[in-house]
């Protein structure tokens, strides 16, 4: 008989089984909304940023097996990170943190460094509204 | 962990008695049935009674089957023959958009080549409407080709009314009954079919063998050219064993077909009632009663198919998606979005099919595990909180 | 009466490993490998590991190997998946005379449809001459295909050579070694192929199931449409059990395959000699050395190929002839002629191809009982007497 | 196991493997020539006439299974009957005679009643010409 064989691996499997920092985080600093309908994958990421690091991410996700295991991942990997550091997260480094992913699933990690990436834009955004609403009060 | 299997549609595993049948014709019985001596004799007529018995099936003399490598190679040879062989006479074939894409890809590749085809639109509940095709009609079509049965959400398709119409047009017509013949009765003509495609691994035989019913009188060109098998319609040493196996489980498969299908229809229609009762947001996707009777699919909003089958998959259960996420294909299925569906809807599809081991516990199983998979699935969605 | 079966070349008997390694994937990892459940994924990894062994016969990479139905569907996959996948570029084929019918059939549909072929003429020997090959070419060429070795005379034709030619033409370069993988060395590169076609029946494999060597780059319209299986180049449920069974022939097929060819090689020199002894007017069809390890065809003057094969087989042994009475086909082979043989020697041509299970005893046999047949028929021989 | 068949009924393998009537008629009054080496088969057919009737017959024949069982059955065939009788022999009746042939093996019956027809043409040309002979010698 033969071995039972998995499309993932078992990382993927794990964090697919148990997702880290599955959720919302109220008031979050930065929030990263990508993916659509058509293609099946939805991913939201919220940061919380503190002095410039990534102090908490969570996230919530439609799709596959492989795009819950990317989110999970990848807010993983984010936390206690720099905001630069964690610019600098490729996708390549998600789906090879969880020991790689079938060549069809590579888009999903692909999504999981946009969600990222579109989070830390939205904080960025934020912050410099931020600091020019600050520098507003101060000036007047 | 005994592993429940719920994917019959997708393939059925392979009955012990098909696979006593063929074991003598690999290491005893191997001859080429093309060979004069007795080897070759044996194989021939092992072939030849698998022949009568699939011919039986479906209403069918025995030399109008032509047996293949399976329901994709039948699609294929009925597609591209009757275009190829019919050409003189136009190049318009109307098919549905709910076809396998055994017949999809096919007319796709005609496209390219300088067919015209049409892709007839389905009502909500999959069903194609015989007098869209009666509309269709022109002086150039050559071919109609609709399925008997769908095999992700199940409708069974008005095929002899589509029949009476292809026939009194005088158009060729043919039908994928991969997914009927053996499950329910198939007959060529009631139904009014010129062409007919069947699948072995489907009906409990080997995977890799399949057969074109041919009418008598249809012109059709060969797909795979070569050897004079096959009364010269089909080229390539047979698969003996195959045929063989192909021809015991079609035999037993009309010995077993009514009861086992009365059977499936209950267990069908209880898996939909429960599943129905216990998920909220959920609707059944195909028809309710036109159905075949071990398809149960349904979409559950908010969830992806692919994370559904997975969780069910680490309880032992085995089903399927029409989600892109589905392993051979990136896109969603085109069946569901051909009913109308949305793509979270499509997305969110799931589909049980069952067998002949299917038990009332197993159902049970997916009873108690499947709402609690889809509680955890939805506490993460940001569709459900999106529609708050 | 134990029978003897010296046709080999016809098809082969499954080896009980085969058979062995098989079975498992029938009844119970009878998965649909582009299911994402464990069913599915373990057909699928067995499917993949069959595939690395397939390639590491022919000094391939897994990815470049596609499975087919056999060897036919390998041919028609080769020729009409560049003839339309290349057509931009030019419509014309060169192919040879003493190809398998399932690259002429090919070959032919295509002439229908507007390509242009040459069908490249052999040597008494049976060989294709490279330069021939070279001349032939013009801007419009966008395949060759040459088989490695003939089936029905054996001769290996000069593969490389014609490879180094096609390169540096920058045409594709198909080959039919459906008669030699797995019996001969093979190897992709060596050889200088895009294209290489295999059937599994032919060495200790299944019927059914055969592969086509794709070199990364080359282009290829699909032939069977469909599903995205195979990488989407060849849609289907895979035959799972067939292509395990495949996998398993081809591991051993390699590790013996240098011993066996050897013994074969030295039965068949054995044979051939004592042939030519032992009849008068018999003469040696095919390449003296250039030849496969298991192939012996003569023509024997004044007697007819089916009614020697017929008195063979009552005396348990099996043959096979070129003649028009063999049963497929009504025309005498074609290989035969274009070798230059007359009608007369076409049809009273003798094939007896060796294998694993062939004795001397065996041979001893034939060679002690094919005399007195000779002699009978002759003694009912209109030409005999006509040439007196 | 199943059965081992044959491509042939048990008839045709008993004619094929004891033809009657094999060989040469030595000055026969008719003979009859057919087939070709391109199709690959080859019939002599010898007849020896008395009183109209048909007292013995022999073939040669290059060919397949079935061309030699034809062949052998047809001569059987004929012996005893008339020319008129012979004459009304037709390819299904001698195929018939042997339990049935091959759909793709017809053609050599038709080769068989070509024979046939072709020996007694031959004995009926030399026939006349024989009384044409013989009135010739009377008359002067
Ligand atoms: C309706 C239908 N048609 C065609 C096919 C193709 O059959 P096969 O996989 O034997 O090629 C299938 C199943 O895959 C099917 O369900
Ligand atoms: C040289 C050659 N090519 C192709 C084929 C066809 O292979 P298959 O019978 O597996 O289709 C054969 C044998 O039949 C062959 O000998």
């Amino acid at each position: 008989m033969p071995d039972v064989r998995s499309l993932y691996s078992e990382k993927v499997m794990e964090h697919f089984r148990n997702p880290r920092n599955v959720g919302e985080i109220e008031n979050p600093d930065g929030i990263g909304h990508v993916g659509n309908p058509v293609c099946g994958d939805i991913m939201e990421l919220y940061i919380k940023v503190n002095n410039g690091t990534i102090i908490d991410a969570k996230f919530k996700t439609f799709g596959c097996g492989a795009a819950i295991a990317t989110s999970s991942m990848v807010t993983e990997m984010v936390k206690g990170k720099s905001i630069e550091e964690a610019l600098g997260i490729s996708n390549r480094a998600v789906a090879q943190a969880l020991d790689g992913l079938p060549p069809i699933k590579m888009h999903c990690s692909v999504l999981a460094e946009e969600a990222l990436k579109s989070a830390i834009e939205d904080y960025l955004d934020k912050s410099e509204k931020r600091s020019a609403d600050g520098e507003g009060e101060r000036t007047p | 962990m005994k592993r429940i299997y719920l994917d019959y549609a997708a393939t059925t595993p392979t009955r012990p008695e098909v696979v006593k049948a063929m074991l003598p014709y690999f290491t005893d019985a191997f001859g080429n049935p093309s060979a004069i001596h007795s080897y070759g004799q044996e194989a021939k007529g092992a072939v030849e009674e698998a022949r009568v018995k699939v011919a039986d099936l479906i209403g069918a003399r025995d030399e109008e089957i032509v047996f293949t490598s399976g329901g994709t190679e039948a699609d294929n040879f009925a597609i591209k023959g009757v275009a190829y062989g019919k050409e003189s006479k136009g190049n318009h074939i109307i098919t549905s958009s709910i076809e396998h894409h055994a017949v999809i890809e096919a007319c796709k590749f005609l496209e390219r080549r300088g067919f015209n085809i049409t892709y007839l639109p389905v009502d909500a509940y999959g069903l194609v409407a015989p007098d869209d095709v009666r509309k269709t009609i022109t002086d150039k079509t050559i071919l109609i080709s609709v399925m008997h049965a769908n095999n992700e959400m199940g409708t069974i398709e008005p095929i002899a009314e589509i029949g009476r119409i292809a026939k009194e047009a005088e158009i060729h017509f043919h039908t994928d009954a991969v997914q009927t013949a053996g499950h329910v009765p198939v007959d060529v003509d009631e139904l009014g079919v010129d062409l007919l495609s069947m699948s072995a691994h489907k009906l409990y035989g080997p995977k890799g063998v399949g057969a074109l019913y041919i009418r008598k009188g249809t012109k059709l060109v060969s797909f795979m050219h070569g050897g004079g098998q096959e009364r010269r319609r089909r080229a390539s040493t047979e698969n003996v064993p195959g045929i063989v196996g192909f021809g015991k489980a079609v035999e037993l498969a009309k010995q077993e077909m009514n009861e086992e299908a009365e059977r499936l229809s209950y267990l069908r229609d209880q898996l939909i009632k429960s599943l129905l009762e216990r998920i909220d947001r959920i609707c059944l996707n195909g028809h309710p009663t036109s159905r075949l009777p071990n398809n149960v699919n349904v979409s559950i909003d908010f969830v992806e198919g692919e994370s559904m089958c997975l969780n069910l998959d680490l309880e032992g259960i085995c089903a399927s998606t029409g989600s892109a996420c589905s392993s051979a294909s990136l896109e969603p299925s085109h069946i569901l979005l051909a009913m109308g569906l949305s793509h979270e809807q499509a997305h969110g599809s799931l589909r049980f099919t069952l067998g002949r081991w299917t038990t009332e516990e197993e159902l049970a199983r997916v009873l108690d595990v499947l709402p609690q998979i889809v509680t955890k699935l939805r506490a993460m969605s940001p569709l459900l909180k999106s529609r708050r």
